[in-house]
């Protein structure tokens, strides 16, 4: 239907933006290793997004790529927590720490939603995010006990990142309009911040103090990087419309 | 004396050397400088690449992208492990590509200016990487053939995507078409300038062969390649640069145009369009990570030391 | 004693406070807080049009918006001048600012999405700021009223360029049309509460009209800002986002929507669109700028030295 | 005439690049003065960019805009050392030096050209350049002399820039069949080796020992930079063709 097409996008924009920022480290990673494993992150991530834009294009008459590369900006449904710039690898580690968190308490549940593609989806998605967190929860604690200087870069990231949280736990019409398919975002926060505040206590890191960001990238209401992200991403594409590649 | 004896026993029967075995000091020197080399051109290879992943016009094409610049990364893992075992640590390695001191292949240090660019190095650079390697996993020295036959094969994927790449492109849009044709004009002269100098200027090769290192000549291995991309430029519809080339049957040989070998000299110098680039990245990375490592080896130092206790 | 008198008879006869002049604690930190609380607006105010510099679609607008960028520095400078002379060095000021103690304009703490808000913020954020700021013209603080002059000359300016741009965008393609109308849309609510709450929930209004530093209530200038974007609107073609906006003749004020105030609260309070981000900046440039600004005194230290020597 | 195009573009490209890089210092500066500093030389560099690109485009029958935002990458004729990043303020300080002590020397010589329009244009323009000189000169000597740390930044950013020089001086086609119009490039390089080798040794620095890149940007053969720079600039121009701004 419709809505399950338009929540499936917004599963789709997520991961294709985090895909996107992720990429951009292959080749700049602090050691091979991390290109590798930053790389294989993306490329899952990359995956889950395909998965989701295909399945949304169905019923919208279009494919992944005129979904990714045709859309404006006020047309993405991303939240702006995977919009977040890079920065440091302390930036990202902290990014994907919540986002990996977030996404694996989200596919467990999505992989028994009553739309079986997306249940068939998620499902598959849920098991490389195990790594994902795993990978991200390893450095989380790395960092945050590894040196004065590390465990300093990580409460900044930390501070930086956290005003993005509050809006992956919003209840937005198209969850509500979707009891048996969506999961309600608002019902994942409890576990969210339970696994979360164990991870930073391990790593001996605290849970900021900021404000919350008035972010509503679902309604397409967009931090200002994404016009960035999506100038770099769709510059080729456009100067060839029709084209095959 | 015994020891040099039963190495050139090895070879003489062309076994494998392994890194328990003795082996004169030249040999291993020299296995070290190419391996390492080879291990390098794997990481600044990725660069290239790396430039089209956030742009590229498809998400199939990106999600290949991605997965080619990780191979490449692992090759080089594998690579500086074989080098390893010849008994120089990585560290040291790397130390050796940041300060300019090793060398990667120099057809890294031509930009990749379009997304043909990634077609041209798939189906020419890794093409001319494929046909200098197969003959490499037969090298004596154990690790870095079998190295090689890992890497060979994703390789020769690679190699097929990129013609893919191109071929999509030919048969595209005129736009695409031309692009394409581009990026070959660009890629070809440097991937035949891969293989390294003609036989009569390159006075390595000898001894390299000798210790069952090197199997052909450059002149040789050339000749396949060029042989190989002259069929393969057909089912392309595209052309290569060289309005010279053709098969001379009676020299049973290919006639290509002379190559610009002081262009060759002057980007392994490190004058070529990117090379300061290429490398400031690789330095950049490393600066950039310096505080991600020493956390990593601090926390490890603690962990070691709170499991003593 | 003394004192105090010849400051209330300046105050009296709506004369002007120099710095030399002595004042009473509370003027001067009311005064200070404000200064420097429109420098740092006029700072935190330079992200959302930088935003747009390097895209801007037209090389001409391209240099208009880098000139009011400018412009806006330089009204930072100006101010941070001010404050200091009412004792508090520049260097407090930006740390108030940094750390977050001190606030800066809300409006700013909403994000730039589209060229369109360029020319909205030109017209509906300037012209508030103006409006608010030519009564500051004759403020009773001297250095604070002069570089208010000299500052609304160039907001006026600005806020014709930023009516411009709506205009042409109003006159323009259907795309453009929307684009101005969606930036009108956002930042119409926003410009109007930056007047401040409504004069019965303003308490430190009372005390800085008795100053002579405001001359007008919240109100008062609100309604004059709403009286005239009113007008303006019709000539841009566009709509303003309020059904109820009507002049109600027997009252003789404009009635418009109720404003959202609890949002108003909570962006001061740091709970905006892009707070986190606008701050986070301005922490980045000083951080990343301590190594220039370390170098620059070390250097005046050595010239100073050597000049002595 | 179409050839004094073409040489009006090769100024034009090069002052609209650098532009567009300068302009993202604003806002960004190590202190608000320089974003001011920076932002000034910025906005007369562009004015440059549009005195001459409006002046190619007369004879092309084009606007400044229609060259500056609807040209292909490979149409630019850009030099590789404009289109280099910003990098740390070091990076853009020297980057500023070695191009303002050149388009200094440059425009000296244009105001003196045959064409009248381009001799004007430098007229105007070689009085601002004087003092985009002189600023970076200022603070070439101060990070050079200032502290341990600015002095090895700057040894840095002298290695990272130096390969582009050479390009700065290649004598192409376009200056050679325009004599009494265009400048040769070649002939501004003793004074440039004189002026630039001066202000390093004032500012206890060397001119470092690197290769020199072929880089062949006036032939349209670009830096990997130039295309990202361009999807930028040029994003909001072209979602909407023949629109009025």
């Amino acid at each position: 239907s419709d809505e399950v097409a338009a929540y499936a996008l917004t599963l789709g924009d997520d991961s294709l933006i985090l895909a996107q920022r992720l990429s951009h480290w292959i080749s700049r990673g602090p050691e091979l290793e991390e290109d590798i494993a930053l790389g294989n992150i993306a490329l899952d991530v990359l995956g889950h997004a395909r998965s989701f834009l295909t399945y949304a294009g169905l019923a919208m008459g279009k494919t992944e790529d005129d979904l990714a590369y045709w859309r404006e900006e006020e047309e993405f449904t991303s939240l702006w927590m995977v919009e977040q710039p890079n920065g440091h690898f302390g930036v990202t580690i902290v990014r994907q720490l919540i986002l990996s968190i977030y996404q694996h308490l989200l596919y467990s549940k999505l992989a028994e939603s009553a739309d079986e593609t997306l249940a068939a989806i998620a499902a598959k998605a849920v098991k490389e995010v195990d790594y994902h967190r795993d990978h991200s929860i390893m450095w989380t604690i790395r960092l945050g006990l590894g040196t004065e200087e590390s465990a300093e870069k990580m409460r900044h990231a930390l501070e930086i990142l956290w005003p993005y949280v509050d809006e992956m736990f919003l209840d937005e019409e198209i969850h509500r309009t979707l009891p048996e398919v969506a999961v309600l975002p608002s019902s994942l926060r409890e576990d969210w911040d339970k696994e979360i505040s164990a991870v930073l206590a391990d790593a001996g890191l605290e849970i900021p103090a900021t404000g919350q960001a008035m972010a509503h990238g679902r309604r397409g209401e967009h931090s200002e990087h994404l016009g960035y992200i999506l100038a770099e991403m769709q510059v080729l594409a456009r100067k060839h419309p029709g084209a095959t590649w | 004396e015994q020891a040099q004896a039963r190495f050139d026993a090895l070879i003489d029967k062309d076994s494998r050397v392994e890194p328990r075995d003795w082996m004169p000091a030249p040999y291993r020197k020299t296995l070290t400088r190419q391996v390492s080399q080879h291990a390098h051109s794997e990481i600044i290879g990725m660069q290239p690449e790396a430039n089209w992943i956030t742009r590229a016009p498809s998400l199939k094409r990106k999600s290949i992208l991605m997965a080619k610049v990780q191979d490449e990364a692992g090759h080089g893992l594998y690579l500086y492990s074989a080098a390893e075992t010849l008994g120089t640590p990585r560290d040291e390695l790397n130390e050796q590509l940041l300060t300019g001191r090793a060398k990667y292949s120099s057809i890294f240090n031509y930009p990749a200016r379009s997304w043909a660019d990634m077609g041209a190095i798939g189906w020419l650079v890794d093409g001319a990487a494929i046909a200098n390697q197969v003959p490499l996993c037969r090298a004596s020295y154990g690790p870095y053939g079998r190295a090689m036959v890992r890497i060979c094969k994703e390789e020769s994927f690679h190699q097929r995507q990129g013609f893919e790449i191109l071929l999509s492109l030919s048969r595209g849009t005129e736009a695409q078409k031309k692009m394409a044709q581009d990026a070959v004009n660009r890629f070809y002269e440097p991937s035949l300038m891969m293989f390294g100098p003609p036989d009569d200027q390159s006075p390595n090769s000898k001894q390299s062969m000798a210790w069952n290192i090197k199997r052909f000549s450059n002149d040789e291995l050339r000749q396949r390649f060029v042989g190989m991309i002259a069929e393969q430029v057909k089912v392309l519809g595209l052309t290569l640069p060289d309005p010279e080339l053709r098969f001379d049957e009676e020299k049973k040989q290919w006639i290509h145009k002379d190559l610009n070998w002081d262009e060759f000299m002057a980007v392994i110098k490190g004058n070529g369009p990117v090379n300061a680039q290429r490398l400031e990245r690789r330095r950049e990375a490393h600066r950039e990570g310096a505080w991600v490592r020493e956390a990593a080896a601090a926390y490890a130092a603690k962990q070691a030391q709170s499991e003593v206790a």
